[in-house]
């Protein structure tokens, strides 16, 4: 094969038993130009160790202001199929479940007009589909949305929310996730498709304190599912799992964080002081067929996760210690709704909604939200002594 | 007029009937084992998932041809998982033992559930992002490919989440995995002060240093950086084309360790930084391999059951990390950030 | 390097049509543009928001973000979308011969 | 021409004949009882310590009065503790029951020792300082008076220190102890601007303001305070004596818990707020004294034996301090200084 | 007593079984006024709930630049005695040891020029002489030069350095606290005593991980001792104390952070891995008569600590993990004089020396102290990605 | 409120014997309060630095750091306590009519 020879470093990608982007990229390549310039010009950076795309780019579809990621090559007359190479964002239905018949028809639409190449999926959640050309945008979405493939977001925006397979397929869901994220992406199409505010905003929704989206760091509202009553037990299955290999004292009882487990070997009796218990579902996750979280379900809402730019990596905090989450969401919408209301009266511009509560403080947060302090939110309360007072409370 | 605002599809049209059926109804799961799971409704009914590695970045013609092994074995259902796996959802349990074998035979990667590594986390890299310090998809191909006894067997203590990221973004949201891998950038931006006057917004750009590095040039209707103040993040050039950081002798990739999301057992933790910087060293970036490999070997051979890496590390003490693994203790490690005095030692008990 | 065509004269423009010489703008530039953007006739609603962004950007030396522009503006973000249908960044900013935005609008 | 530079009286000077003679080869102790330590040097000799509470404000008539004893029992040594307690040095064993009768009888406190709070810390207050927000000593005694029982006895599961300081400037340290009664101020100064003129160095004391709250007012010559930013620690007072903040019914009381200094068990904690804000009460506080009580006798019987306060709350969880103590929880305690960040919780696991 | 009366408020602080401040302020009203009206001023401070101290003073004796607090009340008129009423700080001796003639010769010189009135000692660690008037300064220092009682610290210079009891009375010492801080005292009695620094600056000297006199919180320079090879054990003790009444698993072995100790029961057999032990001190606190120290001696040397004003409290952190601690103490006279070089060199108006590495960042610190950076420097690697290269390193 | 004379003429000065009119300051007041700072007659070496103090404080509005005060007159603090006893806060800025040192001089 000649067409092997122009890519001897990233050939050597092929190799090994791990699935190989490269081969990828040459399938598409084979019937797309745009894949083969994209190879080449990957086999180039490989080569000199350096990018070669230009800086940004705005395009877009007709009525929406996101959704679309312009990108041009710098190096146009060497890979003239890439010269325009924009992707789209397109917003996969929750928990990423799909019908094969679904599937097919997107990979038809994107053959038809793009690259051929696709990310399932994007970091954060989106399907991407990764190159077409300008003058192919509208004509793609408008394909797309025959098939019922919405765009997600992108710029200052509400970004596509994602969750957890959820009641899908995992016992431990306190949330129905895949339908509370359904409908909410439903509720904020327009905050979705139309940047508005100072900067990106993410929702992921996890059903309990695994966190299998990894909401606490990347998203600024992070939905995680909890209970407020007893986790529930089966003390037939608890035994089964002290018969099998399992040493219960050494892997869950000395494990438990807040130390409220007792085993009493002898008897094969798991206690659980539930008062003390925080809900960390280590013992949960051991034990799948003995321990279930408890009945009284709900949500943790935590507020202000994000990557470090600019003021550092922040994780989200608890804001709403329990909510309980049914639908139609309401109460969740309207906390939503108020945040970024507040964010947008204050915020400034690239500024996430944490870095605003870290700017402006807490109390500020809490007060726009009428929400009572509660120590649930705190790890530890401050350790200065620099706090305000209220002239009024000073009398 | 086109259609807009009509929102993703109906994720209750992609179900397969068993999930239709014991939808929220799940009573518990079994780890079958690498890369099956087996879900168990109230009702009885069986579910059980095979959970494939996915390069991520994939052709319609992949797509297509596990909507055809989908099809044969899974009644033309599957799904992917937050961290781009795919999983094919069998209910019928005489199908299993012969999906598994076709994955096999067509050389599919079964594994990455339990006490395995799952597929990294990443971003674009050099494919598609125009601010990158090394590339994304070609380094996890290379870690994996090294790694990859540790996907399809269970021989970990406990939970190994590998992710990615080309550049201080973090668009991989590395900053709470178990081993992170980042792209770093070494040098200052230059300056292109014709396209900084004429395409940037500069009081954005100025905003945008994070160590105020950058200030007005009223004169020259442009900026200036201080060169001593910048750690090259890359913010700057994210705000304005006239400022690229992209340097082939500066850029290259730093190794991050002990974060974790879950809150099983302790909190969830941001990683830390280990290793400064290695070369980019295209296209299997032995040095990122090595890094990654006695990382996660020297936690797999000292932790205990379900210790994950930052417990771990907590457990023995940071001296005792670099210690073991051998890795030299650098400068750049020492915090001098905003939150730098909390990570700073105030007390005579370490160990030596 | 793209051009657009102003009355017979070629403008460079970037690959997304924004314009490299922002000195060049003029009114009639400024409707040769709209029509890229699917802004057929530039009413004087959109003068309205073209000027505001204009006068925004003069002061401050950035473009407006979305809320300060429907507060000042009087109009809210759909009816911005119905004027320029590809949005306030990639329809107005581009018109109003702003830099192509990084921020928000 | 007066004598400089000489330097403190020699410790050589001061030692007893015991402690030169074992100096450096002390072997081990015993905790007697409650006030009582005896040091076993290695050549057999034994040291016991009487510790004897102190108010720390004393007259030279009140020196003169322990020195008596000192030369009655201890061959005319004594020493002072880094608490202020003072301890009577009973190198000859027959001597010890005496002593300890003799100061029973004259009214001295003996104990502070092992498992048992020890004299607090403290400052100046209205005695000799210009910025307090409370008195010092006062509330020393009145908090002393009620929880004499814990000094003189070993009813706790572990050390418990108490401290106090009269303003933000903690000359009593109190930032790292168990309990901590800290005076604060709540309102913003009220600014004389002809002695900011004459008096101030405008630079230093815009400089002095956490918050960058003051700022100059180059037109009248002097600065202006933005009250919502002010945080009223008094700083700029301390720099400018046209800055008072002190008023009585804006200055009180705060609580702090569970600081530490020892490296034992843990590393040493800073002291955290618990309760913003108790009124000045003089003469005895009861507010405070209700406080500090409250907190310890919470601590005391819940903790585990050697757990310090601050170690019991963390194994606990502060949502478990507030509902255990009855504290209520305000928005004070949330913090929004520069190292906020670090104490909000990122996790869903916490106690109800 | 007529006396009484006047002081209702203070005068119930004279009950109770703690000792009493007033009686003692009463005892030096008996023969000396400035006392007196110190009392009352004190009640009227009690009953309108604030002080009447006029803002600072700068009063000082010849060739000193600090030594002195300089004090006037606000009601001069009211209260004539105190008009001007200055503490003096004396520096103690090292361990606060004293024999009693040196005590009452203290007492004669105070009686004779102030107030009578005492702290013993002041927070930092100073004999405390409570209140003379301008004109009674000089001639009482020179009468305390007479008993050779020096100054101590105040203003911007090296305030007075304190340590624990250490080899006094305490066998955990691992360093001579008394000599060292005797010796550095004399060695730097000028930067005690005229003020030429940014900011005051603290040492605090402590034998072992107990940190008697609180040094890593309160001190710029705190030396901690510790030891570098095992614990000495003797074994037979161990079962000694396990006969007692200590439960050697819950109270030691539990408790030790590190989990390096091993309890066994039956042979009473206690093993310390050492290469894990952190040296915290638990186990030995509890079992001074089994457990010591180690041999190899020598001091962790922390830098930094301080109360809030202005950026919040700091505690020290750890810049040399271990440096031996011997006669003349050369390595660390010369560690705080570079150290002190370089903030002087550096600091701001009113920067502690913590404050300025903050502000300059650990690497400037340990680039101009020529130290290496170490693991034991960090509690944990930094979290953000915001890090410096030289520029001669990136090549 | 305490005085000290200058010819014969009386000016107010705090209870530290600063001036507490800072315009009233002049040659002849400050060898007037030098007196009070066992300062007897001051000498060319000593102006230098009560100017550099007052000139410094013109310029930035506070006392300069001892450091800085020893570096840029040449005078080593030993040898400013010699000139000075009481110190250059309580007496070379006293002299110089500077209002009292909060910070280090
Ligand atoms: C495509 C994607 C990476 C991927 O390969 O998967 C991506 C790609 C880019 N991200 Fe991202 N981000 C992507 C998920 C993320 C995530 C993860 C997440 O959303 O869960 C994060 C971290 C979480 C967060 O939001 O904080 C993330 C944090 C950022 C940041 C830093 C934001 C911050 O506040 O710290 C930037 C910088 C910016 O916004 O200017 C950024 C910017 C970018 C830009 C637009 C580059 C830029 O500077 O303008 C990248 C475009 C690349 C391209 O040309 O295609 N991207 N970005 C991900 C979106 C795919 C999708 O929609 O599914
Ligand atoms: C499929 C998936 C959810 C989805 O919607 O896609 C999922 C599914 C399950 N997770 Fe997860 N987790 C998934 C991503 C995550 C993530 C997110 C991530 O990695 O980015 C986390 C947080 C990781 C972290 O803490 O850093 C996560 C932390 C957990 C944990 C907590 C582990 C721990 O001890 O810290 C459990 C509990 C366990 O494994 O015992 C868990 C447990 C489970 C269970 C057992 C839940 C259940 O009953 O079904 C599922 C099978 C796990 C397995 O792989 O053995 N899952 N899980 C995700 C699979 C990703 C992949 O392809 O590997
Ligand atoms: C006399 C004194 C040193 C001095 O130079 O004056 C001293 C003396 C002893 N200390 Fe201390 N400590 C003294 C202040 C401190 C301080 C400083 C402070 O409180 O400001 C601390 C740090 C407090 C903290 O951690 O917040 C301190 C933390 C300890 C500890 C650690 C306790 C812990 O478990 O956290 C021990 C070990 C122990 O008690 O088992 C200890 C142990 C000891 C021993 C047993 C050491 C020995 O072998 O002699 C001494 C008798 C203790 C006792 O009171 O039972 N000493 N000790 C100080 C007495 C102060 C007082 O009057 O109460
Ligand atoms: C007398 C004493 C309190 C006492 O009753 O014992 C004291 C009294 C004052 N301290 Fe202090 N400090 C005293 C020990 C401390 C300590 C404790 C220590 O040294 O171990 C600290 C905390 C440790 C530290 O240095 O950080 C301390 C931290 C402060 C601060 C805050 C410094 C900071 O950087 O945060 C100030 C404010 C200032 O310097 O402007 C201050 C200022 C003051 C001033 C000078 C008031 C002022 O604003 O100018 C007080 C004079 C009161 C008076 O009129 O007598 N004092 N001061 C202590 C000195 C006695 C002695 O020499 O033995
Ligand atoms: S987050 Fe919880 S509910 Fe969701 S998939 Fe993970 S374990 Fe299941
Ligand atoms: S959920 Fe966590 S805290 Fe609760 S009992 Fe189980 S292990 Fe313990
Ligand atoms: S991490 Fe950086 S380089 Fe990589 S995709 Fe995200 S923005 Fe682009
Ligand atoms: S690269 Fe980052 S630190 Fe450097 S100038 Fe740009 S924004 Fe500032
Ligand atoms: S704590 Fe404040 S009020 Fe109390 S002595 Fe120190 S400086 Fe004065
Ligand atoms: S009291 Fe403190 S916060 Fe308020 S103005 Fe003064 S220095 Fe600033
Ligand atoms: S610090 Fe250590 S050596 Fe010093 S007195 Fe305390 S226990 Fe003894
Ligand atoms: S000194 Fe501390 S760490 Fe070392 S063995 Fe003893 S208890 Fe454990």
């Amino acid at each position: 094969m000649t067409e092997d020879s122009k890519t001897p470093l990233l050939d050597q990608l092929e190799e090994g038993p791990w699935p190989s982007f490269v081969t990828e990229m040459k399938r598409a390549g084979e019937k797309n130009e745009m894949a083969k310039d994209l190879l080449h010009q990957l086999e180039k950076s490989y080569k000199n160790k350096i990018g070669y795309w230009k800086h940004g780019g705005i395009v877009g579809v007709r009525g929406y202001g996101g959704g679309v990621i312009g990108r041009y090559t710098e190096l146009p007359e060497e890979f003239p199929a890439i010269a325009e190479f924009h992707t789209f964002r397109v917003n996969h239905p929750s928990g990423w479940f799909y019908t094969t018949d679904k599937l097919r028809q997107l990979c038809d639409v994107w053959d038809k007009h793009g690259s051929g190449l696709t990310n399932m999926h994007g970091a954060t959640g989106d399907i991407i589909l990764l190159g077409a050309p300008t003058d192919a945008l509208q004509p793609c979405f408008d394909d797309l949305a025959e098939i019922d493939f919405d765009l997600g977001g992108s710029g200052s925006d509400m970004r596509t929310p994602s969750c957890c397979v959820g009641p899908g397929r995992c016992e431990f869901a306190c949330v129905d996730t895949l339908d509370l994220l359904h409908d909410i992406t439903n509720e904020f199409q327009d905050e979705l498709h139309r940047p508005m505010f100072p900067y990106k905003s993410k929702i992921k929704i996890s059903g309990c304190a695994n966190d299998c989206v990894a909401s606490v760091a990347r998203s600024d509202f992070s939905v995680i599912g909890t209970w407020r009553d007893e986790i529930r037990m089966d003390p037939d299955e608890v035994a089964n799992y002290a018969d099998g290999n399992m040493d219960i004292q050494a892997e869950v009882v000395d494990l438990c964080p807040t130390g409220c487990i007792k085993w009493e070997a002898e008897t094969k009796t798991l206690t659980i002081d539930n008062g003390e218990c925080n809900r960390c579902m280590h013992c949960i996750n051991l034990m799948p067929k003995a321990l279930r979280p408890g009945k009284d379900q709900g949500a943790t809402i935590l507020v202000g996760g994000k990557a470090p730019i600019v003021h550092g990596a922040l994780m989200a905090w608890v804001i709403v210690p329990f909510m309980k989450m049914e639908p139609p969401y309401d109460d969740f919408k309207d906390f939503i709704r108020t945040a970024w209301e507040w964010w947008d009266e204050n915020g400034k511009m690239r500024e996430r909604i944490g870095e605003l509560i870290n700017r402006l403080g807490m109390r500020a947060f809490l007060k726009a939200m009428d929400l009572p302090p509660v120590p649930q939110m705190i790890s530890a309360p401050r350790a200065n002594p620099y706090y305000f007072w209220d002239p009024e409370e000073v009398k | 007029m086109t259609r807009t605002d009509f929102g993703p599809p109906n994720y209750k049209e992609m179900l397969p009937p068993v999930i239709k059926e014991n939808y929220g109804k799940w009573k518990y799961h079994e780890r079958v084992k690498p890369g099956v799971l087996l879900h168990v409704g109230e009702s009885g009914d069986e579910l059980y998932t095979v959970r494939v590695g996915s390069g991520r970045l994939v052709s319609t013609d992949w797509i297509r041809d596990i909507c055809g092994i989908a099809e044969k074995f899974c009644g033309g259902h599957l799904r992917f998982t937050s961290r781009h796996n795919l999983e094919f959802l069998v209910s019928e349990k005489e199908k299993l033992e012969p999906l598994i074998a076709h994955l096999k035979e067509e050389g599919y990667a079964v594994g990455g559930t339990g006490h395995s590594i799952s597929n990294p986390v990443h971003t674009q890299g050099w494919i598609h992002c125009h601010t990158p310090a090394t590339d994304a998809s070609g380094i996890v191909k290379a870690v994996m490919d090294d790694l990859f006894e540790y996907f399809t067997d269970w021989k970990m203590p406990a939970h190994c989440r590998v992710s990615l990221a080309c550049c201080l973004n973090m668009c991989g949201a590395v900053h709470c995995s178990d081993i992170a891998i980042l792209g770093i950038h070494r040098k200052p931006p230059t300056i292109d002060h014709d396209i900084v006057r004429s395409k940037c917004e500069i009081p954005n750009v100025i905003a945008a240093c994070p160590t105020g590095a950058i200030r007005p040039d009223p004169k020259a209707k442009s900026l200036t950086v201080t060169d001593e103040k910048c750690m090259y993040c890359g913010n700057c050039y994210t705000m304005c084309p006239g400022m690229p950081v992209a340097d082939p002798v500066g850029d290259g990739i730093s190794i991050w360790v002990g974060g974790k999301i879950s809150s099983a057992r302790t909190p969830p933790k941001f990683s830390r930084l280990a290793i400064p910087f290695l070369p980019n060293n295209p296209p299997r970036w032995p040095e990122v391999t090595d890094a990654v490999r006695n990382i996660l070997e020297t936690w797999a051979s000292h932790a205990n059951k379900h210790e994950r890496m930052g417990e771990w590390i907590e457990r023995v003490g940071w001296e005792r990390f670099f210690s073991l693994t051998g890795i030299p203790f650098s400068v750049q490690l020492i915090d001098d950030f905003t939150l730098a005095s909390d990570t700073y030692r105030s007390t005579p008990a370490f160990k030596w | 390097m793209p051009m657009i065509d102003l009355d017979g004269v070629q403008l460079e423009v970037d690959e997304d049509g924004f314009i490299e010489n922002p000195d060049e703008w003029s009114e009639k530039l400024a409707a040769a543009i709209a029509k890229t953007e699917e802004v057929e006739e530039l009413s004087e609603d959109h003068w309205k928001i073209v000027n505001y962004l204009r006068d925004y950007y003069k002061k401050f030396g950035i473009a407006p973000m979305i809320r300060k522009l429907c507060k000042e503006t009087g109009y809210d973000l759909k009816t911005i979308y119905e004027m320029f249908p590809s949005g306030p960044a990639k329809g107005a900013c581009k018109i109003a011969g702003l830099p192509k935005p990084t921020g928000c609008v």
